[in-house]
């Protein structure tokens, strides 16, 4: 039984989102469109509308269901909700913003780890190379996740087929790229891209 | 003769016209404005990029609407407030035909008033280069600054309304200054006065001015009052998209309104 | 100067900143005295030069309030009203007028709040701002101005 | 040389509590002009008024100032009392001493100060006032109603019962608008066509209404009282004072293909029509962009098979001019289609139709004689999906408002649908219900409770066919947001209420505003619900907004009364607050230059250009703007913009304005 | 004038026939394609789910280099990298603050001159006016134009007509001479980023396209996105396990389809690098008649 509070010490969840996104979380009025066309509806513990739902009302313990939460991992940021959304609310930004977040507390979903692990494999990547390339990508990841026998069929097929070419083609100045994510990182304190 | 010169004759032959306003060369061998009143004339008629009044103000003299056939010769500027003035209604008791020489100095006769506008609206000039110039140095001072320039500038204006007797824009048969109940306009020429008059013709001229730029000019106290208007119908521009002397149909600034125009300055 | 008084001239709409004053009076919400109101049909009524005259008779700041956008009661004053100040607030300033100064604001006849706090914050920064002579002053300095040039010529 | 008299009101301790009345009164009278001063208890009460006439008399007084309360609150007690004084009531200024000083102020210097400013300020206005006499206008006991649906139908059988000449314009070939459309009405489930038909039929054998089918109005001009309005009646092709409606015409007109609006496009008419059996008038016109005689050129079947020779190719539209004292507008709405909903499928399933449609396959007279089958294959369908909110409150779409009657008529679909298929299943999806309204609830309870409608709260994302069946993915937020695919044999959205194609150039003939979404604007949201800005012309029904019919018909009803109380009297009588364009000798006539931008400035199209003519050549001498007493509300924009002053605004002069500042300011607060 | 070209990275990986295909075509058409030198990755949707920041920066060094290298347009063939380049613009122009910010982190100008062309834009602008004269091929069967998220949405960015089923696809092959069939699932998600992550929902998203497709007999599946291409080529296994059937459907880039109907050969157009063969499509075509 939730008891509302109105928290006048920190800023909640809603009030930092509403500072960082161009969202305003009251916009939402629960129609619950944008669950309906959800493509991982199925899969998500939270619904989208939920979601939003939870960041209006601003109840205490709130905040960390919404950053531990699966759903705000496995959404794909297909806008399908927002292109439907009759209230216009950027429903991914949302979720984008949800997710830093939860990597910034580290409550990051125990069952979301690998998507984690595979965004920060990817970054990784491009921050070494400037662009992605799938073989480092791939070993990088499995060797994050250690299930390294995953796909481990398609390696050859896909080395012959001309997909897979394990010797890096780097972005020139490389050193650039690298400038990008220091400034990046240091520029707000916030997510690590490690 | 020249092209213009022939067009005018012809003219005049074929009963068109039977007054032509029109620039002839001064003794000082400056242009002036003229009045041709027949073919034999039309041999003094010039036309040089010095030809800079504008001509469209003698449209409003009594005497010149007397002779109903009116030929007028318009450099950019006439031709713009005569397009302004149509659309404010002016020219219901007039014939007038417009003649004007274009950048390959063919001489047009403008067969309608579609066809000077488009003509308008094809060489629509931009404001001159040194009022630009001086627009952005007035922009660059402080408000104190250019409080005291245009004080400064005021205070030499000794009221003699010449600004306003070469405006074409300004034919009202009686002034706001001539309005005594209530005095709206102080009569001395002090500053706070002047201020008072340039104040009121600058609103009154915002979006109508068609930047001839004649009034400063003729300013004897060489103040640059010009400016004023310039810089309202920029601003005019910016905000409303208005162009004086655009359009016969003239969309007018300050007798239209967008629900949306901006408001940042309204509590 | 310590105990300044400024004085401040309201030009208001008859149907919502004059509804709204009342309403501040009938629903004893106190503010500045200040202010004197005068009543107007509609701000598009306003004529800009009242304005100047205002200001050349001393006023210190002057208020020019209305119906919000789309409640005005002739449906469009305020919207013409609104492209006229836009317009003369461009010119004073390109003059170099003090434009803060004036306050335009937007009070219905239901906000006698707002008009109270209006007249108190304009009281306030006006007050602050000191009097208004750069008119006032115009043709005695100026004209003394000019002579003291031409002398040192 | 004015004799000002000056009366300062205490209102109780209203005033004198915080002001310092007495000196308000003696400085009052040092003014130049003022010739008596004096303070009061009760300034309104009958003693305070009978001192006032008295004063005026005694003293010869020619202008009063009196220094009370908000003009808003006596001015008209006291310019009452003025003129019983023997002075005009124009010539009465009051101070607002109270609302805007003494109860907003602390008792002070300051404040006194304040009170004695205002009343040297109000004296010097008085000093410039000059006599206003009321205007009066004659009236024209003539109303025009524009559109034939209910609310029209009800406005104008209301007007002519009382009396009064009536003449209706629907731009349609018959009357009855939408409702005739309707299959049954809520809350009751009465044939809409069984109440409504009596009322179409009585407005056409009305000897105070003359009907006008087929025709639109062209321009309106005039204003209260006497309003000049053009009507064109477009051409019908048809003689009707020949035809005797027999039909022969429309049974042999080979052009049978087209979309026949009334069945909202389920079915085909004749190009030559009557829109529906129980029409109003009953008689046919020729749809000349489907006839292929005006296309084509040849064919010309209905002039052959014409008993009485009524057809006629060569009518011409035709305007007629017609003079009204008010105006009715009862324009009324339109919907959203279906092919306005890219996730429902840009209108391509044939089987997802729109709220008309459905009224239309569940009424008797309708394409399947009240059966309801789908359109693509006429099957019965075993599970309709119904989507309320659909296109209403989606700001995405740019259609903020709630259609207000879709909620109720949802309901009774569902309800219908399932009276006549008992074993077929019915969803509504929903945001909310609203049904506020007299048995309104109870209506959609029953079709809950009684008839088993399956009410599921959520907005539809997305629905698409699939071998002949209606995907419609939804969602159950009451669920836990549970996700819910329904395959449906057919789908109604219940499409936002809009207003009509046309409504924008109607409001601009009509020079009267509407809002963003072309719904006409109502002079005041609450106080003045059925009249416009327009002095003179009223609102009925859907053109305002989303209404149902006993809203529709009490709107009606409503304007329809406000009519008859401008019918009351030969003549009007309106404020003289009005602007007017000054006059001189000749030669100069006026000052105004003609330039006509002021024409454009106002927002009743009061100001007309005048010509001034030579009384014996009649040549033009001089052009300039002339203002419409009529028309002119005394707003005042015209004045502030007029470059060389030469408009004014009666009781507001620019001198009386420049004084008051001047007044207010020449000495230190 | 110079038509920029940024492949972007599973264009010189896992999807090189998509930029392989797309040169081909345009070289036929005698367009040429300048590519950005030195472009680096978009961030895909690492980015944008980890660091804002990050996902603006990245895009908006390539966009810059595009600039200083006198680019006016610049095609982006790949759907994601397209929507990441655009947002990116988009945030920067719209938003000053951001502009400013990112430009302290690439230390380069931004001024946002360059335009963006999806594919489809690019197909129309540049290879439709004179295409008619290089089809000799009629693809002669039912194709199934899958748009997938990115190119349909979010609506202020893919500047499709009818974002919720778009038909910009279905032009182009109508041209190429298949029929393109009407179906459900143009625009659903087909699992994107999981490719590796969550091969699961890939499965699962993919496997709904899939049979939707079949079920109204499409002959091939035409996209226009290496992740489409990939999820809905690559992971066959993982589908067939999901739906306990298997469906052989060859998944096409639209190039590859365009560049087939030119009479490009197959192994130009990198089609023997598909998973599942895409035997079955090339041996609809037939000759056009002329």
């Amino acid at each position: 039984m939730h008891k509302p509070t109105n928290t006048t010490h920190s800023p909640s969840l809603k009030k930092r989102m509403e500072q960082e996104i161009d969202v305003i979380a009251s916009h939402c009025y629960q129609c619950g469109k944008c669950t309906a066309g959800c493509p991982l509806n199925e899969d998500m513990d939270i619904m989208p509308n939920q979601i939003l739902r939870m960041l209006q009302l601003e109840l205490p313990g709130y905040e960390d269901k919404l950053l531990s939460s699966l759903s705000i991992w496995l959404c794909l940021a297909c806008d399908t909700c927002y292109s439907r959304c009759p209230q216009e609310v950027k429903l991914s930004q949302v979720m984008d913003f949800l997710r830093q977040e939860s990597v910034r507390q580290n409550k990051v979903n125990p069952k979301a780890k690998d998507i984690l692990k595979f965004h920060q494999a990817f970054l990784e990547t491009i921050e070494k190379n400037g662009k992605l390339n799938e073989v480092w990508l791939t070993l990088n990841y499995k060797l994050k996740t250690l299930n390294l026998l995953q796909d481990i069929n398609k390696a050859p097929s896909m080395f012959f087929k001309g997909k897979l070419n394990p010797i890096p083609d780097r972005v020139h100045n490389v050193k650039e790229i690298e400038k990008i994510f220091n400034k990046v990182r240091e520029n707000e304190g916030g997510t690590k891209c490690k | 003769m020249t092209k213009l010169q022939n067009k005018v004759a012809e003219l005049f032959e074929n009963g068109t016209i039977n007054l032509m306003i029109g620039f002839k060369n001064a003794l000082t061998n400056q242009p002036v404005p003229c009045f041709i009143e027949n073919a034999s004339q039309a041999e003094l008629l010039i036309y040089t990029p010095e030809c800079k009044n504008n001509l469209a103000v003698y449209l409003h003299k009594p005497e010149v609407k007397q002779s109903k056939k009116i030929g007028i010769f318009g450099n950019m500027a006439t031709l713009r407030s005569i397009v302004q003035l149509t659309s404010e209604n002016q020219f219901w008791d007039i014939e007038k035909t417009i003649l004007t020489i274009d950048a390959n100095d063919e001489v047009i006769v403008f067969a309608n008033m579609e066809e000077l506008e488009t003509y308008v609206q094809e060489n629509f000039p931009d404001i001159s280069e040194e009022d630009l110039k001086l627009l952005a140095y007035l922009d660059s001072l402080t408000r104190e600054e250019r409080w005291n320039y245009w004080t400064e500038q005021f205070t030499a204006c000794i009221k003699c309304y010449a600004c306003r007797a070469v405006c074409p824009m300004c034919y009202c048969s009686q002034c706001t200054v001539e309005c005594n109940q209530p005095q709206w306009v102080k009569v001395s020429s002090k500053t706070s006065g002047n201020m008072e008059w340039h104040t009121i013709r600058a609103m009154h001229l915002a979006g109508r001015c068609v930047n001839c730029g004649e009034c400063g000019r003729t300013c004897p106290a060489g103040i640059p009052i010009h400016l004023l208007t310039a810089r309202m119908n920029q601003d005019l521009f910016k905000e409303f998209g208005t162009r004086p002397g655009f359009s016969t149909k003239g969309e007018y600034a300050l007798n239209t309104f967008k629900v949306d125009d901006k408001e940042g300055f309204i509590k | 100067m310590p105990d300044f008084e400024p004085k401040i001239v309201a030009f208001v709409c008859n149907w919502c900143t004059y509804a709204g004053a009342d309403l501040a009076g009938t629903s004893r919400t106190k503010y500045a005295p200040n202010v004197r109101i005068v009543r107007f049909p509609c701000t598009g009524r306003i004529d800009f030069m009242l304005l100047m005259k205002a200001f050349e008779n001393g006023a210190d700041g002057v208020i020019i309030s209305g119906c919000h956008p789309n409640d005005c009661h002739y449906t469009s004053g305020n919207f013409h009203a609104r492209r006229r100040w836009i317009t003369f607030r461009s010119l004073l300033d390109f003059i170099g007028f003090d434009i803060d100064r004036i306050t335009f604001s937007w009070v219905s006849a239901a906000e006698g709040r707002k008009w109270a706090e209006l007249v108190d914050e304009v009281t306030n920064t006006i007050r602050a701002k000191g009097p208004f002579t750069e008119i006032s002053t115009l043709d005695s300095s100026k004209l003394k101005q000019l002579f003291y040039d031409e002398i040192t010529k | 040389m004015a004799r000002i008299g000056v009366f300062i009101c205490h209102c109780g301790e209203n005033i004198s509590a915080t002001v310092d009345v007495e000196k308000v009164a003696q400085e009052a009278a040092k003014l130049s002009g003022v010739a008596f001063a004096i303070d009061y208890k009760y300034m309104c009460s009958d003693p305070g008024q009978t001192q006032i006439i008295e004063a005026i008399k005694e003293h010869k007084l020619t202008g009063i100032v009196v220094g009370a309360c908000s003009p808003r609150m006596h001015e008209a007690t006291f310019r009452k009392a003025a003129e019983k004084g023997g002075i005009n009531p124009y010539l009465c200024e009051m101070a607002n001493l109270r609302e805007q000083v003494s109860w907003v102020h602390a008792r002070s210097e300051a404040t006194t100060a304040k009170a004695i400013d205002i009343v040297r300020m109000m004296v010097q206005k008085v000093k410039q006032d000059s006599k206003l006499f009321p205007i009066k206008v004659p009236v024209i006991k003539t109303a025009l109603v524009i559109g034939g649906g209910i609310a029209g139908i009800q406005a104008a059988l209301d007007i002519a019962n009382a009396g009064h000449k009536v003449i209706m314009v629907e731009k349609a070939p018959s009357i009855g608008g939408h409702m005739s459309q309707l299959s049954e009405t809520f809350p009751t489930l009465d044939c809409s066509q069984c109440i409504l038909t009596p009322r179409m039929v009585e407005v056409a054998q009305h000897p105070n209404i003359t009907l006008h089918t087929f025709a639109e109005v062209e321009s309106v001009s005039g204003y209260v009282g006497n309003f000049d309005v053009q009507v064109r009646l477009k051409a019908k092709s048809v003689d009707m004072k020949l035809c005797t409606g027999c039909g022969s015409c429309w049974q042999k007109c080979p052009n049978k293909k087209i979309p026949d609006e009334f069945n909202a496009g389920l079915s085909f008419r004749t190009a030559i029509y009557t829109p529906f059996p129980q029409a109003v008038p009953n008689k046919p016109v020729i749809d000349r962009a489907n006839c292929s005689w005006f296309q084509k050129g040849k064919c010309g079947v209905c002039k052959k098979v014409c008993p009485v020779g009524a057809i006629n190719y060569e009518m011409e539209d035709e305007i007629i001019d017609i003079k009204v004292g008010a105006i009715v507008t009862a324009t009324g709405f339109d919907i959203k289609h279906t092919d306005f909903f890219p996730e429902y499928g840009y209108g391509e399933f044939k089987d997802v139709i729109d709220g008309l449609q459905f009224e239309r396959l569940a009424s008797a007279s309708g394409p399947t004689n009240g059966e309801i089958r789908r359109p693509s294959d006429g099957k019965i369908p075993e599970k309709i999906v119904f989507v309320a909110c659909a296109g209403s409150r989606d700001k995405a779409k740019g259609i903020e408002y709630c259609s207000k009657i879709c909620c109720m008529y949802t309901a009774k679909h569902a309800m219908m649908y399932k009276h006549k298929n008992h074993d077929g299943e019915a969803y509504v999806f929903y945001m909310d219900v609203r049904s506020a309204g007299k048995n309104y609830d109870e209506f959609v309870r029953r079709a809950v409770e009684e008839d088993d409608v399956q009410y599921i709260r959520g907005r539809v994302s997305r629905i698409y066919e699939k071998n002949g069946k209606l995907i419609v993915k939804g969602v159950d937020t009451l669920m836990n947001a549970e996700p819910i695919e329904i395959e449906a044999d057919m789908v109604v959205l219940a499409t936002a209420v809009v207003a009509n194609q046309d409504a924008e150039s109607v409001a601009q003939k009509m020079h009267i505003s509407y809002d963003k979404h072309h719904f006409f604007a109502e002079a005041h949201p609450k106080l003045r619900p059925v009249e416009t800005n327009t002095a003179g012309i009223m609102l009925a029904g859907a053109c305002q907004t989303a209404k149902d019919i006993p809203d529709a018909v009490s709107q009606a009803s409503a304007a329809a009364s406000k009519v008859m109380g401008l019918f009351s009297s030969d003549e009007m009588t309106r404020e003289p607050v009005v602007a007017v364009v000054n006059r001189m000798m000749p030669p100069q006539f006026t000052t105004c230059t003609g330039c006509l931008l002021c024409m454009e400035v106002c927002p009743y199209h009061a100001i007309e250009r005048e010509e001034i003519l030579d009384r014996r050549t009649g040549e033009i001498l001089k052009v300039a703007a002339r203002v419409n007493a009529g028309l002119c509300q005394g707003c005042g924009t015209c004045v502030a913009f007029c470059r060389n002053k030469s408009i004014d605004l009666q009781g507001y002069t620019n001198q009386q304005m420049l004084s008051e500042v001047i007044a207010l300011l020449n000495k230190p607060f | 004038m110079q038509i920029g070209f940024y492949p972007g990275c599973s264009l010189e990986g896992s999807s090189k026939e998509y930029s392989q295909s797309l040169l081909a075509v345009a070289e036929k058409c005698g367009v040429t394609l300048e590519e950005i030198k030195d472009w680096s990755c978009c961030g895909a949707s690492a980015a944008h789910s980890l660091n804002h920041d990050l996902s603006i920066a990245l895009p908006a060094r390539t966009l810059a280099l595009a600039e200083n290298q006198g680019m006016t347009e610049v095609v982006i063939p790949c759907a994601a990298c397209y929507g990441r380049m655009a947002a990116s613009q988009k945030a920067m122009l719209e938003d000053a603050s951001v502009l400013k910010k990112t430009q302290g982190f690439i230390d380069m100008k931004f001024l946002g001159n360059v335009q963006l062309l999806t594919v489809f834009e690019f197909l129309q602008k540049y290879i439709f006016p004179v295409a008619d004269q290089y089809i000799v091929n009629k693809l002669n069967q039912k194709t199934a134009c899958y748009y997938g998220c990115l190119l349909a949405r979010p609506k202020e960015l893919t500047k499709l007509e009818r974002p919720e089923n778009p038909m910009e696809m279905e032009a182009v092959m109508e041209k190429a001479g298949a029929t393109p069939i009407d179906w459900a699932f143009k625009t659903e998600c087909c699992g994107a980023g999981f490719s590796m992550s969550r091969t699961d929902i890939v499965a699962k998203l993919s496997g709904r396209i899939l049979e939707d497709a079949a079920d109204r007999g499409a002959e091939s599946i035409i996209v226009a996105c290496p992740m489409c291409q990939s999820n809905l080529d690559l992971r066959r296994p993982e589908i067939k396990k999901q739906l306990k059937k298997d469906i052989n459907i060859p998944v096409l880039f639209i190039t590859q389809a365009l560049g087939l109907s030119m009479g490009i050969p197959a192994k130009d157009l990198g089609l023997e690098n598909h998973f599942v063969s895409t035997g079955k499509a090339v041996s609809c075509i037939v000759k056009k008649e002329a």
